[in-house]
């Protein structure tokens, strides 16, 4: 009966998976890619490995450490990921309406400048 | 242009010589003399579960203390090679771009996991596929993480070149308990063989197979901190 | 069967993109494409019974080569950039355009 | 204190994780899971004080509960929101990244905050800088960061504060 | 009955893989492709684990796990190179 279960768990993480293909495929661009594949893969390995694991016991143990560790490490390499494409966004065409970080990015660069400039006057 | 032509054919001459080596993969065959006398005499000899380890720790346990050698040859050199002055890099550091906390935070919880994951590898070389070299590249690789998530970092090297050069003269020194104990250089049966399947069976191999697994760590990482290029 | 048809697959995989690694002009994209080469080989290790070597194919052709060909491809621009007196302030420097 | 609370957690952790990887247990392969893990955990090059910040009295422990039921039902929400938004034949996208603040200090909060906030529907976490945390959504509804973060942060947030600081 | 489903299930899989590996393989841009690269080696981490299960060997989940780590630390390294933090 686990089995069975263990079985149609896997089937519906594959679903997940498959759907992070077909997101990176259709998506636009890379931060949209970010969004179908990291989250479509997280969840989908955490049903296709506990379902594998519910077939067989005796691989549960292996299968939850390695569920615990994507969890873990797929937000971290995506975060990762993602800060860097946003230094290439002009590049990759990326379509960001409000871009909150390039202001910031912006705002400390003009204050830095000026504080510079103070600097200098008073140097002076 | 033609460059790039004749080395695509040459790869395509090479996925054409290699195909049938893909049909023949499901095939079972009956294992060669050499190959059968390996798979018959190690379990008895040694009795390790995994018989490549068998092979590689012991019966040709010469050939691995030589590729050992090998990997220090090439991590001194570029360590040599890649000083501060020599690359003519003035101030590396203060070009590179900070990573986020986030990536910082997860380091610090990963990296023990990382470590315990590489013991873990070296210390079941005769039972599971691994040993002393992948298990020394993981470490290496929890090593690099924290390189990367903090550029800045110095890797404390007294405590790297302590540990190389510990386990390189714990390798070395079981091998010469061997062959004052049992049969030759690096015979592992110095100590009880133990039953099939065990933890602490097959001899000395899990402790020689630490030893390596330490050391190659320590080699790669000192070899990954020399390339991050602003050493002194 | 199933298992000839996997490897089959993934070895075109891998003279598909060791060949785009040849005929891409960037650096970078070069040294992406060879990692992926590398998973692919780790995979058929694996699917033709040789785990230990799967193992090591995985970890050190994959990870390390990959991440030391990328420390040489930092420190190399960073030479360049020192003798030409510019610095790489520039997005451009690194992204890799379509092969 | 907090230190070497820190440590035997994480002791304990790795501890579990050993046992786990070992799945036929043995008597040997528990002695040598304790001694790796004792000297993982107080090795000097890897301190592991993050730990630390983990709160374990009664009300924490709940809410540790009552967070991990929160975080998979926003995992399955943000699968399905995935999932329409991919196979819309429109793809209904309209990105933007916005600020939200967020009033954790510890870095183990942070950073479950931060993974979190990627793994719920349509949001990736960009960049934190201070009490700032810079959000890429797929489908910008909200602007300022006041509304923002009633959207994105505060479901965490209140469970988090708990857990740890 | 649950060995069909499973196989099924794998075949899915191994179809989400080839878009991945499409997508890997055209870019157009080298952040596309490492974005590739992070889901193809999470999905090969389970199939490996899949074909540990076909095969009855327990000790290729090993091989998995090790596939997932080297992957992980070879994508951020992407990432702090293309930022410019290497």
């Amino acid at each position: 009966m686990t089995a069975i279960i263990g079985a149609f768990l896997s089937l519906i993480g594959a679903l997940f998976f498959l759907l992070s293909g077909i997101g990176l495929i259709r998506m636009p661009d890379a931060f949209n890619r970010m969004q179908a594949g990291t989250k479509a893969t997280t969840l989908g390995s955490i049903l296709f490995l506990i379902g594998i694991g519910l077939q067989k016991p005796e691989y549960l143990g292996r299968t939850i450490i390695l569920v615990v560790f994507i969890v873990l490490t797929n937000p971290v390499s995506s975060n990762a990921l993602a800060r860097a494409a946003h230094g290439y966004r002009k590049h990759i065409g990326a379509r960001l309406e409000p871009d909150a970080l390039a202001e910031a990015d912006e705002a400390a660069e003009v204050a830095s400048k000026t504080t510079a400039n103070k600097e200098a006057v008073h140097g002076d | 242009m033609m460059r790039k032509v004749m080395v695509m054919l040459a790869l395509a001459g090479f996925a054409f010589a290699f195909l049938p080596l893909a049909f023949m993969a499901g095939v079972v065959k009956e294992p060669g003399a050499l190959a059968s006398a390996y798979l018959e005499n190690s379990p008895r000899d040694f009795a390790a579960a995994n018989v490549v380890t068998a092979i590689v720790v012991s019966y040709r346990g010469f050939d691995t203390l030589g590729e050992v050698a090998v990997l220090f040859a090439a991590t001194a050199g570029v360590g040599a090679l890649l000083t501060r002055k020599r690359l003519g890099v003035s101030e590396t550091a203060g070009n590179k771009r900070e990573a986020t906390e986030i990536l910082r935070t997860a380091t610090g919880i990963l990296t023990g996991l990382l470590v315990m994951f590489g013991a873990y590898i070296f210390m079941h070389g005769h039972l599971t596929p691994g040993g002393g070299f992948q298990g020394g590249v993981v470490i290496a690789t929890a090593v690099l993480l924290n390189l990367l998530a903090s550029p800045g970092a110095r890797v404390a090297h007294g405590v790297m070149t302590a540990v190389e050069s510990l386990s390189g003269a714990t390798y070395v020194g079981l091998g010469l308990l061997g062959a004052f104990l049992a049969w030759g250089f690096l015979d592992p049966r110095t100590l009880p063989l133990g039953t099939l399947g065990a933890l602490a069976s097959a001899g000395a191999i899990p402790l020689i197979y630490s030893a390596i697994g330490l050391k190659v760590g320590a080699e790669l990482s000192g070899m990954l901190e020399a390339l991050k290029g602003d050493r002194e | 069967m199933a298992i000839d048809i996997a490897i089959l697959a993934t070895g075109v995989f891998m003279v598909i993109a060791g060949i785009a690694a040849i005929a891409t002009k960037s650096l970078l994209v070069s040294i992406i494409l060879s990692g992926g080469v590398s998973l692919a080989a780790s995979v058929v290790f694996l699917l033709m019974g040789a785990p230990d070597v799967a193992m090591t194919e995985a970890a050190i052709g994959s990870g390390l080569t990959t991440v030391v060909f990328l420390y040489a491809l930092a420190r190399s621009k960073q030479a360049d950039d020192e003798d030409s007196s510019e610095r790489a302030d520039t997005p451009a420097a690194g992204i890799g355009g379509a092969s | 204190m907090r230190t070497l609370k820190a440590k035997i957690l994480a002791m304990l952790a790795l501890w579990v994780v050993w046992m786990l990887l070992t799945a036929p247990w043995s008597g040997q392969e528990a002695i040598a899971g304790a001694i790796i893990a004792i000297l993982v955990a107080f090795l000097p090059l890897f301190p592991a004080s993050l730990l630390g910040d983990l709160k374990l009295g009664p009300k924490a422990l709940v809410y540790m509960v009552a967070y991990f039921f929160v975080f998979i039902k926003a995992l399955v929400l943000s699968n399905l929101d995935v999932a329409f938004r991919v196979l819309h034949p429109k793809l209904p996208i309209d990105p933007g990244i916005v600020k939200v603040r967020t009033r954790l200090k510890t870095p183990l909060g942070r950073l479950l905050l931060a993974n979190s906030i990627t793994l719920t529907p349509g949001t990736i976490t960009v960049e934190m800088r201070g009490e700032d945390v810079f959000v890429h959504w797929i489908k910008v509804a909200a602007t300022d960061p006041e509304s923002a973060t009633e959207a994105i942060v505060t479901g965490f947030e209140k469970y988090l504060e708990v857990i740890c600081g | 009955m649950a060995d069909t489903v499973f196989g099924i299930a794998t075949a899915i899989t191994v179809l989400g893989l080839a878009l991945a590996g499409y997508r890997f393989l055209k870019g157009p841009w080298a952040i596309d492709r490492t974005v590739a690269l992070d889901v193809m080696t999470i999905i090969t981490t389970s199939l490996i684990v899949a074909f540990a299960l076909f095969s009855g060997r327990r000790i290729y989940v090993d091989v998995g796990m090790v596939y997932g780590l080297v992957g992980f630390v070879g994508v951020v390294a992407l990432a702090r190179y293309l930022e410019g933090g290497l």
